[in-house]
């Protein structure tokens, strides 16, 4: 090989051996931080479930978890998601957990996470507004301008819908699960 | 189709990716100064978007995923828009001096525009979209980048001829009208489809 | 579309003449007296204060600023305009520290720090009210009824059937202080546009832009209508929209400002249709029940836009293409 | 090695309010102070690393293949940051959202990397990069308080309130967009008028 060629692919070695030494030091920090992100995860979705449901047992079956009291199904759990005001780039979606019960009615809501605007959207976290679901069924789960009930919250119509859409949406995976299984 | 004109109308007008979303900041202030800069610019940024975001979600879609190598996805994003900002420069240069003219001190800005990596990352991480849908959402958030840096030019340029007090005078003052601008965007907020 | 081009004042930065200023000011000042009467008979002696407080906040800022700016103060009567026109797009039950705080925010803000009057791009007084509208939410939607005060909706927030035409024409209904009568409105603006201190286009077109959009996208559209009584509902729907809110107002003496409209009348006629069409978007799919202040903050950041292709002028030379398009 | 590398870069030569370089995460997460603190921590770790290792290889890399070596050190101790805090930090990593992987296009990482670090010795691209990222830091934490302080009416890090509920009705529009612009904008012009920059 001439010097000239060596010369031309020196670049594209030098390029390659980088590439693969912090390719290599990104899969060892994978791997070392792997195991806690999974575990910080894991922590979140049971402090999120036992909001719902204390001091119960869940068991994940595919996207929802059914809920256990001393061995005795209680009810399901699922996590949900979607879009409020805050929005998509710097802002994190609303982030909730459902209880429903064996009867496919709404056991309570609560919000995990949300980036609505502080003081006006970020009402849909307080009771006076959560608590409108308990009891609900998949019917009457609208805001009441589109024909349920479920009071909006003055000034945040937006984050009142996303919330309720959320739940609606969660609410309806478990009516067709249960409408098929059994 | 609603979905699409909803992400498009999101990417434009609601989630703007300057006055509502705070990214491609740089070029916003640094070529909003003449309004054929800041239209070559926008249109620049509209065909590097679009065709990052295309290669991008294919290399997502059918490499890293397969491979389950999600995590080496920033690496592999950046690189591969670097390289096609190169490429597309070197071809430009090669084949059109009337384009290399009018995008060619444009280009090399574009690999550090962090609206390319953002609307990449959020076609791929953040929303999982559909090859058509991270088309739209790709060119509609060029289309939101050019509006607002077209209407920032169109401001500064008749800001040449207003008399701010001398501490206002050039970055403060953009700063101040993009604040405006982006008060007025407010009006998009929740807008739905 | 030759007459009606006496128009002389032309916008931005070549007003400088004190007087002709001062003329026009109180011109528009005056034309607002009808409102502003209105508003105080209908709200009470609250929507006086709230008056008084916007207009002294906005003088005093603008003698701070300019102060600070090391510049003279003129009492050109623009300071005054815009307190005045800021109070008239605020519900009557704010709390007076509002004014105060839109007002400064509005003309230290909005105006100069551009440089004052005939440089700033968007309208203070509109800056001033958007800035209070996304900073105090709750505030800036509590609603009263005219002359009893008790808490309400507005018509807008209700929908359309939930108040006669009649009613909303005059103004016995919620709403800003200086925003619901539409024939107090309309009287000032007729004023103003028989001394051709504004263009009688803009209005025209932004409140027609509203009423015919609304005829198709309105509860009624008129595509479905049917008979006759089909007809005079959205008929009646287009009128609510064009009505209701603070159409009149912003189409009258908002969406005709000098300095932050387009110069050439081709220019207006887009900027009128532009807003209507965002009034529509923001009423129909937006966020707000109401769009009139955001449309004409969001047409304003397009109106260089506007002059510059409307109005081509190549760098160096002065092309004499005065009005028209 | 000169102690001014380190000085300079603090107020002088204040990465955001001089340079006006790495403006998108100043304006996007400076709604809280907590979430300025975060962001100074990450983009410190990746700012100063990144200096110290381009320092390190500037000689060994050919100038056709500088940029893209650069930035694929940038990338990947971005990953790495942002798998540390998602591990040890995960609400501060979910507030930070997208911003955190963007710290890879941060004009200031490239730029330092391009301008400062592949030209001098170690010591001073270590003592730059930690002069840029103090300037940097307390460019987010200025912007951010006021944010806050106007937005929220209080400033609460991390659960401790710092500063307690000054204003009863916060003006919301200041944690909004428009108040990201007009903080900077002012703060700018407050700064040229007294000469600190």
């Amino acid at each position: 090989m001439s010097r000239a060629r060596v010369a031309g692919l020196k670049p594209a070695l030098v390029l390659m051996v980088i590439c693969m030494v912090f390719s290599a030091i990104l899969v060892v920090v994978h791997d070392l931080t792997k195991g806690k992100i999974a575990e910080v995860e894991r922590e979140e979705v049971n402090r999120a479930l036992s909001e719902v449901f204390p001091s119960a047992e869940f068991e994940k079956i595919d996207d929802y978890y059914k809920v256990f009291e001393n061995g005795v199904l209680v009810g399901y759990a699922l996590l949900g998601e979607g879009q409020g005001y805050g929005g998509v780039y710097g802002g994190e979606p609303i982030k909730l957990v459902v209880g429903v019960n064996l009867d496919k009615t709404v056991k309570s809501v609560k919000i995990i996470s949300h980036s609505e605007t502080p003081g006006i959207g970020s009402k849909i976290e307080e009771e006076n507004f959560l608590s409108q679901f308990s009891g609900k069924t998949l019917e009457d789960l609208k805001l009441r301008s589109d024909g349920g009930k479920i009071d909006a919250i003055t000034g945040a119509t937006i984050s009142s819908k996303a919330v309720v859409d959320i739940v609606r949406g969660e609410v309806q995976k478990i009516a067709s699960e249960m409408g098929e299984g059994r | 189709m609603e979905n699409l004109l909803t992400i498009a109308i999101g990417a434009i007008l609601v989630n703007n990716i300057v006055l509502t979303r705070f990214l491609g900041l740089c070029p916003f202030f640094g070529v909003s100064t003449r309004l054929r800069n800041a239209s070559m610019m926008g249109f620049a940024v509209i065909f590097v978007m679009t065709a990052s975001s295309i290669i991008t979600w294919a290399i997502y879609q059918y490499l890293l995923i397969p491979l389950n190598m999600e995590y080496m996805r920033l690496v592999v994003f950046i690189l591969v828009i670097a390289s096609f900002v190169q490429l597309t420069a070197i071809f430009v240069r090669k084949h059109s001096q009337r384009l290399h003219r009018a995008f060619g001190i444009y280009l090399p800005l574009i690999t550090t525009n962090c609206a390319i990596l953002a609307v990449v990352l959020i076609n791929t991480m953040v929303k999982e979209y559909s090859l058509l849908e991270t088309i739209v959402n790709s060119v509609a958030t060029g289309v939101g980048f050019l509006l607002a840096l077209v209407l920032m030019a169109g401001i500064r340029e008749r800001l040449d001829l207003a008399d701010p007090p001398g501490a206002f005078r050039g970055l403060p003052i953009a700063f101040v009208s993009a604040a405006l601008l982006a008060l007025a965007f407010q009006g998009f907020g929740g807008m739905l489809l | 579309m030759k007459e009606g081009t006496k128009l002389v004042v032309s916008p931005s930065p070549h007003v400088k003449d004190a007087i002709s200023v001062r003329g026009i000011m109180s011109a528009v000042i005056v034309a607002l007296i009808p409102a502003t009467v209105s508003g105080i008979y209908l709200f009470g002696l609250h929507a006086l204060a709230v008056i008084i407080a916007s207009i002294l906040s906005a003088v005093g800022t603008e003698f701070v600023a300019l102060k600070l700016m090391g510049r003279k103060f003129v009492m050109d009567g623009s300071a005054v305009l815009t307190g005045l026109l800021l109070a008239l797009c605020l519900p009557p039950t704010v709390p007076l520290w509002m004014p105060i705080v839109g007002a400064a925010f509005g003309i230290a803000i909005g105006k100069c720090a551009f440089g004052g009057l005939g440089h700033n791009i968007f309208n203070p007084a509109l800056v001033g009210r958007v800035f209070l509208a996304l900073s105090w939410p709750a505030l800036m939607t509590r609603w009263v009824t005219p002359f009893d005060a008790v808490s309400t909706a507005t018509p807008l927030a209700k929908g359309f059937g939930s108040v006669p035409i009649f009613d909303l024409f005059v103004g016995n209904v919620a709403g800003c202080i200086g925003e619901t009568s539409a024939l107090a409105i309309l009287i000032g603006g007729a004023f103003l546009i028989a001394m051709r201190y504004i263009d009688w286009r803009v209005p025209l077109f932004y409140i027609g832009t509203v009423g015919f959009l609304m005829l198709f996208l309105g509860q009624n559209s008129i595509l479905d209508a049917s008979d006759l009584d089909s007809l005079v509902e959205v008929g009646k729907e287009s009128l609510f929209h064009m009505f209701a809110g603070g159409l009149f107002l912003g189409a009258f003496f908002m969406a005709t400002d000098y300095v932050t409209t387009p110069m050439t009348k081709l220019g207006r006629i887009i900027f009128a249709v532009g807003a209507g069409i965002l009034v529509v978007a923001i009423r129909t799919v937006g966020g707000y029940p109401e769009g009139v202040a955001f449309s004409i903050l969001i047409m304003n950041g397009f109106t260089p836009l506007i002059d510059r292709v409307i109005k081509p002028r190549v760098y160096g030379t002065k092309r004499g293409f005065v009005g028209g398009g | 090695m000169r102690i001014q590398e380190f000085t300079k870069g603090i107020i002088k030569r204040n990465a955001v309010f001089s340079l006006a370089l790495g403006l998108c995460p100043t304006l996007a997460v400076t709604i809280m102070v907590e979430n300025a603190l975060g962001m100074a921590f990450a983009v410190t770790f990746v700012l100063v690393l990144s200096n110290l290792i381009v320092s390190v290889i500037k000689g060994f890399v050919p100038p056709d293949v500088r940029i893209p070596c650069f930035i694929v050190v940038i990338a990947s101790l971005v990953t790495v940051i942002e798998f540390i805090m998602r591990a040890y930090s995960p609400t501060l990593a979910e507030h930070l959202g997208i911003f955190l992987p963007l710290i890879t296009v941060n004009c200031l990482i490239l730029g330092r990397a391009e301008a400062f670090a592949s030209r001098r010795p170690v010591a001073d691209s270590i003592l730059d990069s930690l002069g840029m990222s103090v300037g940097f830091g307390l460019a987010l934490i200025m912007v951010s308080a006021i944010r806050e302080l106007l937005g929220s009416g209080k400033i609460v890090i991390f659960g401790h309130e710092i500063v307690p509920t000054v204003l009863s009705s916060p003006a919301v529009a200041m944690t909004l967009a428009p108040g990201a612009f007009l903080t900077i904008g002012i703060l700018l012009a407050i700064m040229r008028r007294f000469r600190v920059i």
